[in-house]
């Protein structure tokens, strides 16, 4: 039985937060279209005022402990389900931060989106994203998550598919949607378990625990490929990359930032439901999805693809540290990721909004080969988005450094002495150490710094774009976290969390690999050339290791790229078989189903004609066939 | 205070007396119509008002109807027996719902509508009058009465093939109705009512046949009966035959060809009549007939009723898939909503059959809707096909918003009502196996490829339609987006699908008892497998 | 016995046949007023016989024979199963005498022979002896073929051959068969005890070849199969009136014989023949001859002729049974089936009045122009098909639950067949029923349409005929009981 | 064999040869004579066996089965002069307008 | 032993006459073998005791019927071709038919129990006897043949005519 919840402030706080959104993009579509220029001031008043909510909110609950609500949703069977809400530290801060940085999107994309038809739309869709996303973070129960969860995938279907002229985008759109679909149909079927097993979907619920292990496990597999699904990992990773073609600010926002987080999220929350077995598998995906991911990154020339690869990476990274019981490490590293990431697609969609600006549009303003040298041009942009990047590389005195001081640790320590499988997980989250930094240099290095091809005369996006873009590059430096750069004890009290004592080995090991790799891709990428051809150049043999190191990692591109393919064409089979297969059940019930019954009529009508052609009009034989009958009845009767 | 028979008879009355109004006075009949419909609203209403949430029945009317001398077998007794439970009360509600959202959509019916809408009052009196009949005999009359109207309805108002449509439709239908017939027969035959002595009453009462004890003794259907056809008693024949006479109607595979085409083929009111209605009947037909009288048959075949229920699901989803005209995919997605029904019927268990009902409930509000929709485009342009049209969304952007909000509805999207039904049918079905092990649990996890085909269509379909650059073949007349009556339409049930998704609890107030009720009665009326 | 009994006993027997004596009268003065009338007044014969009907009808309700009566020395006997037929026969003559049309100059004649048909009906459903029998079936069916030939032209002409000669050989193969029994029981009185006696578990071949000669004449009067095929060519000739007499009162007739016959040869279950076995499956083969010929057909006539061979059928599954509930129900159904037969009949003959015609296809649009005879006819096609809300459908109900007792009772799987035959034929007749309304309301007529001559009193007529339909499948209560009063024995 | 076996023989034999005749001739009133020998075999098999018999029944049987005979010669003759008008011929198998047609 | 040779001679006519009129196809000459046939089996009749029957037979077959149907043969083939022609079909059915029928009827006759005893009818004069049963037990049969008689008349004498009337 549910208790019925006690109307505290903070339940007000909480309910204004989820609520806010919500009417913001309710009266988002209820503006008149010809008015549509109200729709973007609205849902950014709401926002401002829902994150500060948050904040509030996320203090309220750090200082008391955590709080948890639930009504009565329906009755099923004499059983109850409850609409419920738990708040601890974990999910506060994660509320804040969708709030904030959803905030800050909206803010970027007035500028973003000052030209677009269809505002209205747009905004009110992202002001129904941020409400699904705060009541995923929110709910503990589980058909509610599941609920929010599906909501958020439909938000990002709509989303992607705004510019629904655009026949790539209307395709990555469905490919997201469905993608995501398979992961959910998983969560689902590990929902009814945990139904049909232990009659409650309550999180915190003990119930829960007590279903047999098999089932138990298989359970913990399914909500994982909802996880899989959702956060964009092996095997199911590659729509993400075709989802940037939806507009920059959502790419930040949904793709970056939150909705592909909620799978980590969901993980950390319900991560006393998992057996062994299931955290090895998600241990393994993780480090699979991270390393595929890196590579993926290292050969894109388009900005946001690589940010989108990158993107899979880091969640590849996160899952890897959940699986490998890293949770703190891995949700910190979410919470970093989801600032860094954002600023870097901010700054990305501030560079292609510039190059809008100059009307070459000839020249494809996301192909990085054909920028350079904008870093005099928009020096804001780039500052912002170097510091994102830092991050993102994990170098120290910035968050993402912290944050990946913490999985190593955590790893290395988890990993153990004695070599097992986990000593290969492990190495793959080494492994994206080094990858990183390469990556991200080389985009840093070929946006900003590398010989222009053309001659861009391009201006500093608008204040209003710019803002977002700072607080975030500040947000992601080391100081808000923790106040030292190398020492974190202090982010630790921020969020009540009890983390291990940093191994200075292993973050000195880190930092010497971030050195290498930085200058190894100093090396490479200096040179003009490679910008325009392939990465090996000659006198890149000399080099043994990183000779070795790029043979190896060309195959691995070539694996990876062919694994996209693979996976491509896998789904694309898969349609078309259903397809053509459809067509045959389609011809099956035009002929067989219905030709047997017109048979059957078919048959009726002969068999009709023949008893009919006994009435040939001639009398005598009337006569014959009839004395015929009565004889063959007598016969039948009498012998 | 005779509310059901008000509800029944009003709109047959009332069409009896519009025969009497000349046809010149043509536009007064869809006022008339829609006045019924009306009053009808309000008769639910004060229905609702007097219904409370406990099981059993409310409302009973019980009159003597037919009572037959049969000689030396005794007496053959048929009521007017009307009453609503949980199940036939959220039906009627349905019903009604529909039938004045069908009415409005009515409306530009230009040829003759004297004859159209008399005809629609004397359907709407069927449907509601064979959803409270708990007289078996009165059931079928009126699941007759259906017949003949639709025909017409179809026949006469319907598109190109129509002729062949509506023969096609009435043959399956009747099909159907004479293997009940037959069973109707043998079961008035052997069962007596509780209080008749010596001369034995022969009774259509459902209630009466319900309770094993009023089966005659060594009677071919009574429960001790050791004589077989083939290789099964006939008891089970009995079901079977009920069974297969009401999937006709739900229709499942491999009976469902008719749908199709009676759905291309009738005018846009009627196809939201026979998706949301008509095809309720093969369900409830299972849950009040089928189930209840045959317990025992039910369980032994129940792994059956599932399988076809499967693949129901799969293969309309598939052929849904390919088809190329709108309204033939949404009649084939029909079909894979109700093949969830009938795996949720085949669990028995609670949540199955509450789920079922609730499916029942929102197919019938979401498949309305979408069929509105279809013949919104159909009126605009004549056209169905899919092929024919791109980036509609951009031409009539409320009327895509429509589509979108329908089509995810009918995708199972959570916050609609869709969502609910199946996700208890899938609570059930996937039980099933450990509660009362009627199901394999494969089944319910297969049935999940239902959502995943169901989103590929209709996110196929919105791709090829709605989204891209806008083209519209062989169509002259400019595309205007929607105007208010079709607002009126639409706007309901849209409401209707969110707010059933949003609070399911509405609804199941009167479904609990029911199905609790249900699934007891299945198992303690003494036979084999108890949980 | 002494010849003075007998004569008393004759004169008695006089009294109890008021009905035909009235109909003998109305005969001898229907044909002098045939002599003495103007051609143009001729109306008034019409007036006449249809008011005689009703007399004869009204004096058999109002001389019920409750308990049986044997009359002329056991040459018929009066019982209230005769009585029944013989008030559907009077009724049935009254409806045939409203729609008829006859040319003044055979007027006179028509009546004449109608009489004598619904005489030698009364007297067939009431003999209980073979020379009776033989006589009063021909005093049937000779007027029957001249009926038949009516229209006065080519057609029916050959029409009336046609019904004649097949008509004869089916009765010299039915005296034939009489002649054997005569041979075996040495009685010609089939209701005798000596007759049973004679026969009872009597495996003479003989017998059974007598019993099958002799049904040979019955099934050729109730048009069943192998006796079937008269029947099409015959009502596709003759004038629609005729056609709607002959297909009922001579049938019903031949069903009230028929009746009698197998159950006086089956010897109150003795007898060697497995009789309820042998009626199953004529009705079994006529059901299916009857709808399968009748689904390809065009000729609205010819296909109601087929309708009314499957009809038959299902006329004979009460009689199948071998129960006395069969048997009422039985008789429900022959009641129900003169309403929707006449109804039918009738409204395509008041098309035909109008309209020639030749194939369904005539009818196409029709239903438009004139609703009320479109919407009888379609209540006609659906009582026949046996749906609700008709009378048509309690029937079907009453016959088949019989059927399913009996069975019920000896499983006899020829039983369970016939069961499942008919009620997937009530489907496959759909087919061919519901031609006719689906061109009436469905189809786009080909040619220019002319509204058809709709009589006030036509439509009455119809309107009656619908409302009884629907009264008896509302309340067949009434009806139902005072069947069950009827208890006959031979 | 007795008398009574080669009577009835006989009567069997006309009563199938009349039938024959019915069948096959070409002559509506060939045909109409195979009927009357129908009939007369049916005569014969009554008064055969009325005569192991006591009472007349089988005579008397015959007696209206020869005026059911004569009625039936009248009516036949009257119909086939009425076909051969319209037809101009009496050969049964000539006068088949009425059939199905197909 | 006089009757028995009338009796076999009696037979003999018949059956010979039936053939002739099977196989011949001058329709005189059936009608002529049919009148043989009826004489023989009149004389059957004598021979069984039935004096009256014999005679009715012969008055009223011999004297009507048969000359009904001259009549009808003259009328009905003078118009056309081809008189008297009557050849005929569909032999092999109807022989088939018939055959089988045949041999039902004699191997059903074969074991059926009728007695071949002879108890002799009361002698004495049957024909007064058939007066008084036709007017005592067969009363009603004798007056509805009557009617029937009469019924056929008009119907008939219509029907002949009818087409005279249909013309005016």
């Amino acid at each position: 039985m549910i208790a019925a919840p006690e109307y505290s402030f903070s339940f007000w706080l909480t309910l204004s937060v989820l609520v806010i959104p919500l009417v913001a993009s309710l009266s988002c579509f209820s503006i008149k279209q010809k008015i549509g220029w109200l729709a973007p001031l609205i849902s950014s008043v709401l926002l401002l005022i829902a994150s500060i909510l948050a904040i509030v909110l996320f203090f309220q609950v750090s200082n008391s402990a955590e709080v948890s609500y639930s009504w009565v949703w329906f009755t099923l069977n004499q059983k109850e389900i409850a609409f419920s809400i738990l708040l601890d530290s974990n999910t506060s801060i994660m509320i804040l931060i969708v709030t904030v940085i959803s905030f800050l999107v909206h803010l970027f994309s007035i500028g973003y989106m000052a030209e677009d038809q269809h505002q209205v739309r747009y905004f009110g869709m992202l002001g129904f994203f941020t409400f699904a996303m705060l009541g995923l973070v929110m709910s503990s129960n589980l058909l509610i998550t599941f609920i929010f969860w599906e909501l958020v995938g439909v938000s990002s279907y709509r989303l992607i598919a705004h510019y629904q002229e655009k026949e790539s985008a209307i395709k990555a759109a469905t490919k997201a949607f469905l993608l995501n679909k398979i992961g959910d149909l998983g969560f689902l079927i590990g929902l009814i378990i945990f139904w049909s097993w232990s009659g409650t979907l309550e999180i915190g619920d003990p119930n829960l625990l007590r279903i047999p292990a098999f089932w138990l496990t298989a359970a913990g597999v399914c909500i994982f490929i909802g996880v899989i699904g959702k956060s964009a990992q092996f095997p199911l990773f590659n729509w993400l990359p075709d989802a940037m073609e939806g507009p920059t600010p959502v790419s930040a926002l949904i793709h970056a930032a939150t909705m592909v987080a909620a799978g980590v999220f969901l993980l950390m929350r319900i991560s006393n439901l998992f057996t062994e077995d299931v955290f090895m598998l998600i241990a393994i995906t993780g480090s699979i999805t991270t390393v595929a991911g890196a590579i993926g990154a290292l050969f894109q020339f388009d900005i946001k693809k690589v940010l989108a690869y990158s993107t899979i990476s880091q969640l590849g990274l996160m899952v890897m540290a959940m699986g490998a019981g890293a949770m703190q490490g891995g949700y910190f590293h979410l919470l970093h990721h989801a600032f860094f990431k954002a600023g870097l697609f901010l700054g990305a969609g501030a560079i292609i909004h510039a190059m809008h600006q100059n009307h070459q549009s000839n020249l494809d303003a996301q192909d990085i080969r054909n920028l350079g040298g904008l870093r005099k041009k928009l020096p804001v942009t780039f500052i912002s988005f170097a510091i994102c990047a830092a991050a993102l590389a994990g170098i120290p005195f910035t968050s993402g450094f912290v944050s990946k001081e913490l999985i190593l640790t955590q790893m290395t320590t988890w990993a153990g002495n004695e070599i097992s499988w986990r000593w290969i997980v492990m190495s793959s989250a080494w492994v994206v150490t080094l990858l990183t930094p390469i990556y991200t240099f080389r985009l840093i290095w070929f946006i900003f710094f590398s010989k222009p091809q053309h001659q861009h005369n391009v201006e500093e996006a608008p204040v209003i774009m710019r803002i977002p873009m700072i607080v975030l590059a500040t947000g992601s430096l080391a100081i808000l976290s923790s106040l030292s750069p190398i020492h974190i004890s202090s982010a630790i009290n921020l969020l009540q969390h009890s983390y291990p004592e940093i191994n200075s080995k292993v973050s000195l090991a880190s930092i010497v690999i971030i050195g290498i790799a930085l200058a190894a891709a100093f090396y490479i990428f200096k040179n003009q050339e490679v910008k325009n051809q392939k990465l090996i150049t000659p006198h890149f043999y000399l080099d043994v290791v990183s000779n070795y190191f790029m043979v190896l990692t060309l195959k691995l591109s070539e694996a990876t790229k062919g694994g996209d393919k693979l996976i491509d064409s896998v789904i694309h089979g898969i349609s078309y078989l259903q397809i053509t297969f459809a067509h045959i059940t389609g011809w099956a019930d035009r002929y067989l189903v219905d030709g047997f019954v017109d048979g059957i009529a078919y048959s009726a009508k002969g068999v009709g004609a023949i008893t009919r052609s006994l009435a040939n009009g001639k009398i005598q034989s009337y006569l014959l066939w009839a004395m015929a009958g009565l004889v063959i009845f007598i016969v039948w009767i009498l012998y | 205070m005779y509310l059901l028979s008000l509800l029944i008879f009003i709109p047959i009355g009332t069409a009896l007396l519009a025969l009497l109004i000349p046809s010149r006075l043509a536009s007064s009949f869809r006022s008339i119509a829609l006045g019924v419909s009306i009053v009808q609203v309000i008769i639910l209403l004060l229905i609702l008002s007097q219904y409370n949430y406990e099981g059993g029945f409310h409302l009973i009317e019980k009159i003597p109807w037919i009572s037959i001398d049969l000689g030396s077998w005794g007496l053959l007794q048929a009521e007017y027996f009307v009453a609503l439970d949980g199940l036939s009360l959220s039906m009627v509600a349905l019903s009604v719902f529909i039938l004045l959202i069908a009415t409005i959509s009515s409306w530009t019916i230009e040829k003759n509508r004297k004859g159209y809408f008399i005809l629609l009052l004397i359907l709407n009196g069927a449907i509601i009058g064979s959803f409270c009949a708990l007289d078996f005999l009165l059931f079928y009359v009126f699941f007759e009465f259906m017949l003949l109207p639709m025909y017409f309805l179809i026949g006469i108002w319907g598109g190109v093939k129509r002729e062949y449509a509506s023969i096609k439709f009435f043959l399956y239908t009747l099909l159907g109705s004479i293997l009940i017939l037959i069973v109707i027969v043998a079961l008035y035959i052997s069962v007596k009512t509780p209080e008749s002595s010596d001369r034995i009453v022969h009774t259509f009462n459902v209630l009466h046949m319900q309770d094993v004890n009023n089966l005659i003794p060594n009677s071919l259907l009574s429960l001790d009966s050791t004589k077989l056809l083939g290789s099964f008693s006939f008891r089970y024949w009995a079901f079977l035959l009920l069974f297969i006479g009401f999937i006709i109607k739900l229709p499942a595979v491999p009976f469902h060809t008719w749908l199709p085409d009676a759905h291309v083929e009738a005018p846009t009111p009627i196809s939201v009549i026979l998706a949301a209605l008509l095809l309720k009947f093969g369900a409830y037909g299972l849950l009040r007939f089928a189930y209840p009288i045959f317990p025992d048959a039910a369980i032994h075949f129940s792994w059956f009723v599932g399988l076809i229920g499967l693949i129901s699901i799969i293969y309309g989803a598939l052929n849904a898939l390919s088809s190329k005209d709108l309204k033939r995919l949404i009649a084939y997605s029909s079909v894979s909503h109700m093949g969830f029904v009938l795996l949720g019927i085949a669990s028995a268990t609670v949540e199955g059959i509450t789920g079922a009902v609730y499916q029942m409930f929102s197919h019938g509000i979401i498949s309305a809707m979408l069929f509105l929709i279809a013949g919104v485009l159909y009126d605009r342009t004549g056209d169905r096909m899919i092929g024919n049209y791109s980036g509609l969304a951009s031409k009539m952007r409320n009327y895509s918003a429509f589509v979108l909000i329908a089509f995810f509805a009918s995708m199972g999207l959570p916050g609609f009502a869709g969502f609910m039904g199946e996700v208890m049918i899938f609570f059930g079905a996937f039980q099933s196996s450990t509660v009362n092990g009627l199901i394999p649990t494969w089944m319910a996890i297969t049935a999940t490829l239902g959502l995943l085909l169901g989103a590929a269509y209709y996110l196929w379909t919105i791709q090829r339609m709605f989204y891209g650059p806008f083209s519209v073949k062989n169509v002259t007349s400019d595309l205007t987006d929607l105007d208010s009556r079709e607002y009126i339409m639409l706007l309901p049930l849209a409401l209707a699908a969110l707010v059933f998704g949003v609070l399911p609890q509405l609804l199941l107030n009167y479904i609990n008892p029911f199905a609790s009720e249900f699934v007891n009665n299945l198992f303690q009326s003494g036979n084999v497998l108890t949980p | 016995m002494e010849l003075k009994e007998q004569l008393t006993g004759i004169s008695a027997s006089i009294g109890y046949l008021l009905p035909e004596l009235v109909l003998i009268g109305s005969l001898i003065i229907s044909l002098l007023l045939g002599l003495i009338l103007k051609k143009n007044k001729l109306t008034i014969l019409y007036i006449f016989s249809a008011a005689t009907y009703l007399l004869s009808f009204f004096l058999i309700l109002q001389a019920w024979p409750h308990q049986p009566v044997s009359l002329f020395g056991g040459m018929m006997r009066l019982d209230d199963f005769s009585a029944f037929f013989k008030l559907l026969f009077f009724l049935g003559g009254f409806l045939t005498i409203l729609i008829s049309k006859q040319k003044e100059e055979t007027s006179s004649e028509y009546i004449i022979l109608i009489d004598a048909i619904l005489l030698g009906a009364c007297l067939l459903a009431m003999s209980m002896n073979f020379v009776m029998l033989i006589l009063s079936l021909e005093l049937i069916s000779l007027p029957s073929y001249m009926l038949a030939g009516f229209a006065f032209d080519r057609k029916s002409a050959e029409g009336s051959l046609k019904y004649f000669l097949f008509g004869t050989v089916a009765t010299a193969c039915m005296i034939y068969g009489i002649s054997l029994i005569y041979g075996l029981s040495s009685t010609l009185d089939f209701s005798s005890n000596q007759f049973i006696e004679a026969l009872i578990d009597s495996k003479a071949p003989l017998l059974f070849v007598g019993s099958f000669l002799i049904l040979a004449g019955l099934l050729f009067k109730i048009a069943a199969v192998p006796f079937h095929l008269w029947a099409p060519d015959v009502y596709e000739s003759a004038p629609t009136p005729v056609v709607a007499f002959l297909s009922v009162v001579p049938k019903l007739a031949g069903l009230a014989i028929f009746t009698k016959m197998v159950l006086a040869l089956n010897l109150f279950g003795q007898s060697v023949l497995p009789w309820s076995t042998i009626v199953s499956v004529i009705a079994i083969i006529s059901i299916l001859v009857g709808n399968l010929s009748a689904l390809a057909q065009t000729n609205p006539k010819r296909m109601l002729a087929y309708s009314s061979i499957a009809q038959s059928g299902f006329l004979l599954i009460g009689l199948a049974t071998m129960s006395m509930e069969g048997i009422h129900f039985m008789m429900f159904y022959a009641a129900i089936f003169l309403i929707m037969n006449f109804l039918v009949f009738a409204v395509l003959n008041q098309f035909e009045n109008s309209i020639s015609i030749q194939s369904v296809s005539n009818f196409a649009g029709l239903g438009r122009l004139s609703f009320f005879p479109a919407f009888a006819l379609l209540l006609g096609m659906i009582a026949l098909t046996g749906l609700p809300p008709t009378a048509g459908f309690t029937a079907k109900l009453l016959i088949f639950s019989s059927l399913w007792t009996s069975y019920q009772d000896t499983n006899s799987i020829v039983l369970l067949v016939l069961f499942g035959v008919g009620l997937i034929n009530t489907v496959i007749a759909l087919f061919y029923y519901l031609k006719i309304p689906y061109l009436l309301f469905l189809k786009e007529p080909a040619q220019e349409l002319i509204p058809i001559k709709t009589s006030r009193s036509g439509n009455l007529f119809h309107l009656i005929l619908v409302i009884l339909l629907i009264w008896f499948f509302l309340i067949p209560g009434g009806l139902m009981g005072w069947i069950n009063q009827i208890t006959f024995v031979l | 064999m007795s008398k009574t076996d080669l009577l009835f023989y006989l009567s069997a034999f006309l009563f199938c040869s009349g039938l024959l005749i019915a069948v096959t001739k070409k002559n509506a009133i060939v045909v109409l004579m195979g009927i009357e020998l129908m009939l007369n075999a049916a005569n014969l098999n009554l008064v055969l066996f009325n005569f192991q018999k006591k009472g007349m029944d089988g005579q008397l049987f015959a007696l209206f089965i020869i005026i059911v005979a004569v009625c039936e010669a009248a009516v036949g003759i009257a119909i086939i002069l009425k076909t051969y008008h319209y037809y101009h011929t009496s050969v049964p198998d000539q006068i088949s307008d009425l059939k199905e047609k197909n | 032993m006089m009757q028995e040779v009338i009796l076999y001679l009696f037979i003999g006519f018949s059956i010979v006459s039936v053939l002739v009129i099977l196989l011949n196809r001058n329709v005189f000459y059936s009608a002529l073998a049919l009148l043989t046939c009826l004489i023989s089996l009149s004389g059957i009749f004598g021979l069984l005791q039935a004096e009256f029957l014999a005679v009715t037979q012969l008055l009223i077959y011999a004297g009507g019927v048969l000359v009904l149907m001259i009549f009808g043969i003259m009328l009905t083939n003078r118009i056309s071709g081809k008189s008297f022609e009557s050849k005929s079909d569909n032999w092999i059915p109807g022989i088939l038919v018939t055959g089988s029928l045949l041999a039902v009827l004699v191997i059903a006759f074969r074991n059926s129990p009728i007695t071949a005893t002879q108890n002799e009818l009361a002698t004495g004069n049957h024909t007064s006897k058939i007066g008084v049963e036709l007017m005592s037990t067969y009363a009603a049969p004798f007056e509805i043949s009557g009617l029937l008689l009469l019924v056929c008349l008009i119907g008939a004498a219509l029907t002949a005519s009818s087409f005279k009337k249909a013309k005016s």
